[in-house]
């Protein structure tokens, strides 16, 4: 027993060693690659002697022929041909079953771009850190990627970003958050980031106002309205949109449980509140697992009224549920991006890229992301500066960026009102596309925009961090 | 002795002879800060400065005086080594007293025998358990003890008797006493006269009571010239000094423990650490690092054991360096003996190997690191565990002398080793072999004054022409070195009339870490036989490796085994003598000897009547 | 005495923090190259970079560096209350939470929705450690009352009842998953708006090296400038230095014997004269301080925290931060938040190679195959592929090693890291002996 | 405190609300308290808090879901109607989880017989992250429903509304209590108690205690399985089993402090009692002083209150202290 113990443990160290070992290893073997302190040295380098190109071995590909090879710093080896993109995901935190996905969808989408000859003959590499949805890592990780990559491909949760935002500025270096919060629409926040789809709160203008005309349409001639959310940017930010927009419309809001929804408790106090308020529209911000607690525990109680929520809150899953038939009857959703299976130009690419994954909405959301991040390396390319300032300016002058009518297309230039994104997707859960084995949604109404989401002037954000 | 000085009151009149108490007070005067003794107290080895020891022993005399002894007057002290024995030792001489050491074994019937053979007037009995010797005894079974002293007070708060006295309340009333009558220890010390007797050691009696042994001022300052100011005793030629450390724990009443402690201290200036007990020498050693070491040829024995056990209990990889270690350290032994312990540059090379590998590592582990000169007396010592020490670095030289010359006989120089020797006489020095019995005879400074109160058993010592009778048969190595025989009374003379000195044959089994004990018999018998008792730790830990189970000493001493063991370690010893000096037939002894029950001194030396006596069944059957 | 390490003359020198030279020797070389690690790339002796620690310089390893160094600063406290004390705590998160908010209340900047004084680091430091102390006085009593794994859970649900305060409280902490901004580490001298010395900016070297600069200029180069990185680095470095040696201090105290009394055998030490209430008081409001102080270096450090920040899950770092460090010592608990903190970049980077390996194909590549899935219709324990394809990805496998690790260190080795080390040290120090 | 909300109650509102928040609170404890007995069955006999129940009860819920929603196994084989295919793969799925707790035990927990009770209970923290992740991996993106037949039907009796699956749960929850106490009184039972009471004795007695230990365990393992089903279940958690769902169970240790931690009669009492507390103070303790999800600590307040009255529970032992 004694000899074994210390067998393990002598094993364990030497797995240790062997495993720092091979951390070198990684760094040396991959010295063609800047990669740790091998890249950052050369890079301090090119830096002090000025603008120094790196002529050596162009890429020779048919669209780079013309062009000079772009200036770098780093995350860029021209001479391997790489680029590599950092990315801040929460794989293992609060939500990990969301992010993953999106990961996917972003590897499946360079992986593609990469089969076809990547961005002008430069392959592009994700490094991926998973953050845990905690800000002290996701500061750690950022400052390991800083030094390594071009750019980073996405930055999950807005009090993160926003503890990165200043480094992201003062090194200039471009991220694109993995969030919709409304302050993002703010030039002096996101002069370093790209922000895309829908903010959180004009989401909410735009259901609130769809699901108060269904209502008018069912004969409720003044519905009024309760609300529910996870606590938090993207909670709150959606209540005040739903707040704004109920004001807007007249509507009376009889129970206001913003940030009531908490994870890891019992939501039934949540649902309580809701079905004693009896209201007639419900809208919801949470994710699949505690609107499903909340929805269950309203309609066990039999409470019947017309339910929306935002679009983290669906899940095919809840179609598998013994909820399936009352979402089909009660249920609203939304989301910027068109859903799984639908039939925009974007949506098929991305299909077909994904291949044999196992369907989910999330992919589009990395599919979007790593496409504005795909355009933003080209236009750096063709403006000859990679370097990661270089990217950044190239990216902040974006325009147009076309998703195949999946999402609707971004724009970085203009006036913040001019530029945000005000179109959401209704959807409706069908059992009957689940079964086919999508991911159960219906497009009923693409590019919605409501009245008072299109006339909101945003001043700030509509909850301010 | 009993004549009573006038006490001079004037401290001026400087005296000529230096004592050993006048020392301390010459040390204190040129370095006060200087570092005398160390105690180990609440794990913390609390330090005496020079000045605070004379300052201590000068108000203990004061003590002395408060309690009225006199001029000649006997104390005795019967406690474990620490510093209050040194003090009261000192302070006694100072004041012209004469100090006796009991021994912390001696039972209530030898302690009451040396105290009143003596005569002393103030008794130290250490705490409760050598209080309860003397006060246990009928009411006036001391009648001329007026005062006991003791400083562990543990228990002792309900003893009602009047002659009791904590060692504090002494020293306060010491204070008072000099307060009083400044300059009175001074001026007696002043007084002092080379013949001033200021100790009784009593010899540890293997036959008969105990002889107290009269040492005078004069044969401390000879032998603190001779032993302690040797020229060419340590490795590195120097004398002792002030930096050398000294680990004290063998019972300071024996002779060689004052000489190798308390007369190393005042006369070198070296510093003393009482070692906590016995059992803790070990640590102790460890964290002193001695620089002199003293040991009996037991303690050698008892480490060399405990090196080899340890050696190979190690590690499965230790044990292969150990292996070569051991293998480099038998090659400089055997190099170094053939060398008079020098080295030769083969030897040399193997030490620089087998020190970083293992050498240096082990003596910092036996506490023996620093040590520059280790020594051995006071019974005979197997080649082997010397050489042994040898081939790691450790050169142990034996020296040879007895209480009656304090102890200034042979030693074996540095650089001029011969193994199996005592050494040579010290430089102009009287030393001569008897020619017709081998006896080696001294005549010097060092011889002492006498025995306690028996003239006719101090002229059974002196030959007539005024040489001291050791009882040791030697002979002469080269001229130059002397070789011990044996004690004159051991030498057995076998019914074939072949002359055997049993000593070497017991040195040589008890080189053995299994074998503690062992007494050769055959005088007047056809062949030689042997008692043997055993280790109990070491054969116990070998009894547990070889899964036999046993109860009590006695049942391990019987396990078949463990005789097969001892049979084989027998076998060996005969091997490397002569058929007549082999050993046919031995028991084990049934169990562990013991001082308190007579069958070993308090120097454990086995009484060879008092095993006859208890153990006749044994030797009879040995020779059925 | 030289040359005998284990004879002690004196109290002093028995207890001293550094009894031996070579331990002086040895500790004096880790604060030198503490300090070298952020320097190094710009330290040049002769015309050699010097490279001590090679790869530690960069910035991203000086972040985790900085994060060792606080929740080095936090483990040493829980340390007191579990390792000393032996008062199992999964409150710590609780005690670090009330410290951050002290700091983002007295140093804050006062925000539209929050509170904030703006008061300098020298303020809101010492207050953070000092009104978590003062927190934790308030419930000991309760958990004076109650022992053992009833602790625990009583302390873990104060971990609960602090998340709710702190969700709730949104003009301190800012509210649930929305956090607030923090005081940065800046040493200013009152409310001065150029900071006396700026951890957290990059800017020419601090006065200390200018003298460093003057002694060994003529051999060795110093940068002139030196990253926010370096500097906050060097500063918690300091502070921990600060820290460890108090701690360690403690363990020479009355109050540190009467901890590890408590611990060994509480009754017993009640009947010896140590006084179990006051005793596990003193013990909750000395853990709470260090908690308090880690959770405000914390919140500095990172610029932004949100209140589901202290939960469960950084209790149980900590508490996995001492186990596997080793239970009541202090090197042991800074081995474990270094070993806590490094060993998941480096099964990162272990990965890294493995995948990197697969592709390269060979041998070695076909046998790691079996373990790494590359796609979806690979099979394997790990994927590359993040998510979708079999296997656990990276940062679950991590997560996973990280949970077997904390088995595997308490069946096999109890004693933690500090356990191996004493091994180690015996191994050599009992030569040629085994005991 | 009770007192008062009852008081409030009867006042307040309605009957229906009152009902509502006792059966809610019933079938919320009746959960609380099969989660606090599988602890204190484990506790009892091996002396230690197992912090990996959550990750357990998650790792059963999600067999459930497998063996009943894609396998269809064993419960298909044998054919019948759908209710009783999925009690029968429920059944399949929850043995399955004893087995991995039977598995735990002998890899994790045997070793570390003699150690300090807190490093045991650490080395549950390290199974539960290690179950925790790869159950959550075996999850993956989205909820798993467990394909109950429970559906959201609804039970009603007067006032009483109960969903068909609350009213299992508390039937199954007096079930399973009945069948431990029977177990306790069983031989294996009594040899558990004498485990539990003296381990080395037990020993003596010739009781092999790794077998109670791994009894304990699967017991343990498999009452956590039923409790993950019930948490994830309409109306609790109709999407299924989560991430969310290993957290669950750490909402019932108040349930087991307050009953005391070797208490099987104080397993069930707490459980209700929290379960009936917390879903109380979600109905009428809303006033928003308290705070957003006030509701949630609510066990926690009433677990410490308890505790500084009765420091070991309501019915545990109070251990004697020796020098």
């Amino acid at each position: 027993m004694k000899v074994s113990r210390k067998l393990l443990v002598l094993l364990f160290v030497l797995g240790l060693i062997a495993a720092a070992c091979g951390g070198d290893d990684t760094a040396e073997t991959t010295t063609a690659a800047p990669s740790d302190d091998g890249g950052t040295t050369e890079t301090t380098a090119a830096m002090d002697d000025g603008d120094t190109t790196e002529t050596t071995a162009a890429p020779s590909d048919d669209g780079g022929e013309d062009m000079a090879p772009p200036v770098v710093d780093v995350g860029i080896d021209l001479d391997a041909g790489t680029i590599k993109i950092g990315m801040l995901s929460d794989l293992t935190g609060a939500f990990g079953p969301l992010v993953t996905p999106i990961v996917a969808g972003h590897e499946a989408y360079w992986a593609s771009v990469n089969a076809n000859g990547g961005i002008n003959g430069l392959q592009v590499e994700l490094v991926i850190r998973d953050t845990v949805y905690d800000v002290t890592n996701h500061v750690t990780l950022y400052e390991e990627l800083k030094d390594q990559v071009v750019a980073i491909g996405h930055s999950t949760g807005s009090p993160h970003t926003l503890a990165i935002n200043e480094d992201l500025q003062s090194d200039g270096i471009l991220a694109i958050p993995l969030t919709w919060y409304s302050g993002w629409t703010d030039p002096d926040i996101n002069a370093n980031l790209l922000p895309h789809g829908t903010p959180y709160c004009i989401e909410a203008m735009n259901m609130i106002e769809y699901i108060t005309d269904v209502a008018k349409e069912t004969g409720i001639a003044n519905p009024t309205l309760a609300i529910a959310s996870f606590p938090g940017d993207y909670g709150l930010d959606s209540m005040a949109g739903a707040k704004l927009a109920a004001e807007a419309l007249g509507i009376e809001i009889v129970h206001d449980g913003s940030g009531t929804i908490i994870p890891g408790q019992d939501q039934l106090p949540v649902a309580d509140a809701i079905t004693g308020s009896g209201a007639d529209l419900v809208w919801i911000t949470a994710n699949a697992t505690f609107f499903g607690e909340v929805y269950g525990g309203a309609i066990a109680s039999g409470f019947e009224a017309l339910w929306s929520g935002a679009g983290p809150n669906w899940s095919p899953a809840l179609l598998d549920s013994p909820l399936a038939d009352a979402l089909q009857r009660d249920y609203y959703g939304t989301f910027y991006l068109s859903p799984w299976g639908s039939d925009s130009e974007g949506m098929q690419e991305l299909m077909a890229i994904m291949g044999d994954a196992p369907p989910t909405d999330f992919y589009g959301e990395g599919f979007v992301e790593a496409k504005i991040m795909h355009e933003a390396l080209l236009k750096a390319y063709e403006l000859g500066d990679m370097t990661q300032a270089g990217v950044t300016a190239a990216a902040k002058s974006l325009e147009g960026i076309d998703f195949g009518g999946m999402a609707p297309s971004e724009t970085y230039v203009g006036e913040p009102n001019d530029i945000v994104q005000r179109e959401s997707m209704v959807f409706r859960p069908d059992a009957a596309l689940r079964a086919a084995g999508g991911t159960g949604t219906l497009m009923i109404e693409a590019a919605y925009t409501s009245p008072t989401a299109a006339s909101f002037v945003f001043e700030g954000a509509c909850f301010e961090l | 002795m009993t004549a009573t000085v006038e006490r001079v009151d004037s401290s001026g009149a400087a005296s000529s002879v230096k004592t050993v108490a006048s020392r301390v007070r010459d040390w204190a005067e040129s370095d006060p800060q200087g570092t005398a003794m160390r105690e180990k107290d609440f794990g913390i080895w609390q330090e005496y400065g020079w000045s605070k020891l004379w300052d201590e022993i000068v108000t203990a005399g004061h003590g002395l005086l408060a309690l009225g002894v006199d001029v000649g007057d006997v104390v005795s002290i019967h406690s474990e080594d620490r510093p209050e024995w040194v003090i009261l030792d000192l302070a006694t001489v100072a004041i012209r007293g004469i100090t006796t050491g009991l021994y912390p074994t001696n039972p209530m019937a030898e302690v009451k025998y040396l105290l009143n053979d003596s005569g002393a007037r103030v008794h130290f009995a250490e705490d409760q358990e050598q209080v309860d010797k003397v006060l246990e005894a009928e009411p006036d079974a001391f009648p001329t003890v007026t005062s006991i002293l003791f400083v562990e007070p543990r228990g002792l708060r309900s003893y009602g008797d009047d002659r009791l006295m904590f060692w504090d309340d002494f020293m306060e009333m010491g204070r008072d006493h000099r307060k009083a009558n400044p300059g009175a220890v001074e001026a007696l010390m002043a007084a002092a006269e080379p013949d001033d007797v200021i100790t009784l050691v009593y010899t540890s009696g293997t036959t008969g009571p105990p002889k107290g042994a009269m040492l005078n001022n004069k044969n401390a300052t000879f032998a603190i010239d001779k032993i302690v100011m040797a020229e060419g005793r340590t490795r590195d030629g120097k004398s002792p000094h002030p930096d050398d450390q000294v680990l004290t724990y063998l019972p300071l009443c024996h002779v060689a423990e004052r000489i190798f402690s308390t007369w190393h201290m005042v006369g070198a200036g070296v510093t003393l650490n009482f070692a906590e007990s016995i059992e803790t020498v070990q640590v102790n050693l460890r964290e002193i690092q001695p620089t002199l070491f003293f040991a009996v040829p037991r303690i050698w024995e008892k480490i060399h054991a405990t090196i080899l056990i340890k050696l190979n209990d190690a590690s499965r990889i230790k044990r292969v360096f150990n292996g070569i270690g051991l293998k480099l350290a038998g090659f400089i032994a055997a190099d170094r003996t053939a060398n008079k312990g020098n080295f030769t540059w083969k030897s040399r090379l193997a030490y620089a190997i087998g020190n970083p590998l293992m050498f240096r590592a082990l003596k910092e582990r036996v506490g023996l690191r620093r040590c520059r000169w280790a020594g051995t007396g006071a019974a005979a010592i197997a080649p082997e565990v010397l050489q042994f020490f040898m081939g790691f670095g450790v050169p142990v030289y034996e020296l040879y002398g007895m209480t009656e010359n304090s102890a200034v006989a042979t030693l074996n120089h540095h650089g001029r080793v011969k193994v199996g020797t005592v050494g040579e006489p010290y430089s102009d020095i009287g030393l001569r072999l008897d020619e017709e019995s081998g006896e080696i005879q001294t005549k010097h400074d060092g011889v002492f004054a006498g025995y306690w109160r028996l003239p006719e058993k101090t002229a059974e010592t002196m030959t007539d022409d005024g040489w001291l009778k050791t009882g040791d048969v030697g002979v002469w190595v080269e001229d130059t070195h002397i070789k011990i025989v044996d004690r004159i009374k051991h030498i057995i003379i076998t019914s074939g009339g072949k002359n055997i000195s049993p000593s070497e044959i017991e040195n040589s089994l008890k080189t053995s870490p299994y074998i503690k004990e062992a007494m050769v018999i055959g005088e007047g018998r056809k062949y030689l036989t042997a008692l043997i008792g055993i280790e109990l730790d070491t054969v116990g830990m070998w009894a547990l490796r070889q899964s036999i189970p046993y109860t009590t000493y006695r049942d391990l001493s019987e396990k078949p085994e463990v005789i097969q063991m001892v049979q084989r370690l027998v076998d060996e010893t005969n091997a490397k003598f002569a058929r007549v000096e082999q050993i046919k037939k031995f028991r084990m002894i049934p169990k562990e000897l013991d001082h308190e029950d007579g069958e070993l001194t308090a120097t454990q030396k086995v009484k060879r009547g008092a095993m006859f006596e208890m153990f006749e069944d044994l030797v009879e059957d040995l020779y059925r | 005495m030289r040359g005998r390490p284990h004879l002690y003359v004196s109290y002093e020198s028995e207890q001293s923090l550094l009894p031996t030279w070579t331990q002086r020797v040895m500790v004096g070389l880790l604060v030198f190259l503490l300090v070298l690690i952020p320097l190094q790339g710009g330290i040049e002796i002769g015309d050699r970079l010097y490279q001590p620690v090679g790869f530690l310089g960069d910035n991203a390893w000086l972040k985790i560096l900085s994060r060792v160094a606080i929740f080095g600063i936090g483990a040493l406290g829980l340390n007191i209350l579990t390792g000393l004390a032996g008062q199992v705590s999964l409150g710590h998160a609780f005690f670090m939470g009330i410290g951050a908010y002290t700091a983002a209340v007295l140093g804050g900047e006062v925000g539209k929705a929050h509170w904030g004084l703006g008061l300098p680091i020298w303020i809101w430091l010492p207050a953070a450690g000092l009104v978590a102390a003062l927190v934790g006085m308030l419930v000991a009593p309760t958990a004076v009352k109650v022992r053992g794994l009833y602790l625990a859970i009583v302390t873990l649900g104060l971990v609960f009842i602090g998340e709710h305060l702190f969700r709730n409280l949104t003009s301190i902490t800012g509210g649930s998953q929305s956090g607030r901004k923090f005081p940065s580490l800046d040493f200013r001298l009152w409310k001065e708006e150029e900071p006396f010395l700026a951890f957290t900016s990059d800017g020419p070297m601090w006065p200390v090296f200018n003298w460093l600069d003057w002694l060994f200029g003529p051999w060795i180069n110093f940068p002139a400038e030196m990253s926010e990185e370096a500097k906050t680095y060097l500063a918690l470095a300091a502070l921990l230095v600060v820290v460890v040696v108090l701690a360690k201090n403690l363990q020479r105290t009355r109050i540190g014997r009467a901890f590890m009394a408590l611990r060994d055998r509480d009754i017993a030490a009640e009947v010896m004269g140590v006084p179990d209430a006051k005793t596990k008081f003193e013990a909750f409001a000395l853990s709470s301080f260090y908690a308090g102080i880690a959770g405000a270096l914390l919140v500095a450090f990172i610029g932004r925290a949100i209140p589901e920040q202290f939960n469960l899950l950084l209790s149980v770092q900590f508490v996995v931060i001492v186990l596997i460090g080793g239970a009541g010592t202090v090197a042991g608990t800074l081995m474990g938040s270094v070993f806590v903190f490094v060993f998941p970049r480096l099964v990162q980077d272990f990965s890294g190679w493995l995948t990197e390996t697969v592709e390269s194909g060979g041998v070695i590549g076909s046998i790691a195959d079996v373990f790494v899935s590359t796609g979806l219709d690979d099979p394997g324990l790990v994927s590359t592929l993040e998510g979708v394809s079999p296997g656990l990805n990276v940062s679950q496998l991590n997560v996973v090693i990280y949970g077997l690790l904390i088995i595997g260190f308490l069946i096999f080795e109890p004693l933690g890291l500090y356990g191996i080390w004493l091994r180690v040290r015996n191994y050599w120090k009992g030569w040629p002996f085994s005991y | 405190m009770s007192l008062l909300i009852l008081a409030q109650a009867a006042a307040d509102s309605g009957v229906d609300k009152f009902v509502g928040a006792i059966t809610n609170g019933l079938s919320l404890g009746a959960i609380y308290a099969l989660l606090a007995l599988g602890f204190v069955i484990i506790f009892k006999a091996t002396q230690v808090i197992s912090f990996a129940h959550g990750a357990v009860a998650a790792l059963g819920a999600y067999l459930v879901a497998y063996f009943a929603t894609v396998l269809n196994f064993p419960g298909g084989a044998l054919g019948g109607p759908a209710w009783l295919q999925w009690t029968v793969s429920a059944v399949f799925a929850v043995l399955a989880t004893a087995v991995v707790g039977l598995v735990l035990e002998r890899v994790a927990i045997r070793p570390m017989i003699g150690e300090p009770i807190f490093s045991i209970a650490m080395v549950t923290i390290g199974l539960d992250i290690v179950i925790r992740t790869i159950t959550n991996d075996f999850i993956s993106t989205d909820p798993r429903p467990l394909g109950d037949p429970f559906g959201t039907n609804i039970w009603e009796a007067g006032p009483i509304s109960m969903a068909y699956s609350e009213v299992a749960t508390i039937i199954v929850t007096i079930v399973l209590v009945l069948a431990i106490a029977w177990f306790f009184r069983s031989r294996i039972g009594v040899a558990m108690r004498a485990t539990a009471f003296d381990q080395e004795a037990a020993m003596a007695q010739g009781i092999s205690v790794g077998r109670i230990f791994a009894i304990a365990w699967a017991i343990g393992a498999g009452l956590a399985a039923v409790a993950g089903i019930f948490s994830s279940v309409f109306p609790r958690a109709s999407q299924g089993v989560s991430a969310e769902t290993a957290f669950f169970a750490f909402r019932a240790f108040p349930a087991i402090i307050l009953g005391g931690l070797d208490s099987v009669p104080g397993a069930v009492v707490g459980g209700f009692v929290i379960g009936l507390a917390e879903s109380f103070a979600g109905k009428y303790m809303t006033w928003s002083g308290f705070g957003v999800g006030f509701s949630g600590i609510v066990p926690y307040l009433v677990m410490m209150l308890v505790l500084l009255v009765r420091p070991y529970g309501l019915f545990g032992t109070e251990e004697i202290r020796r020098v």
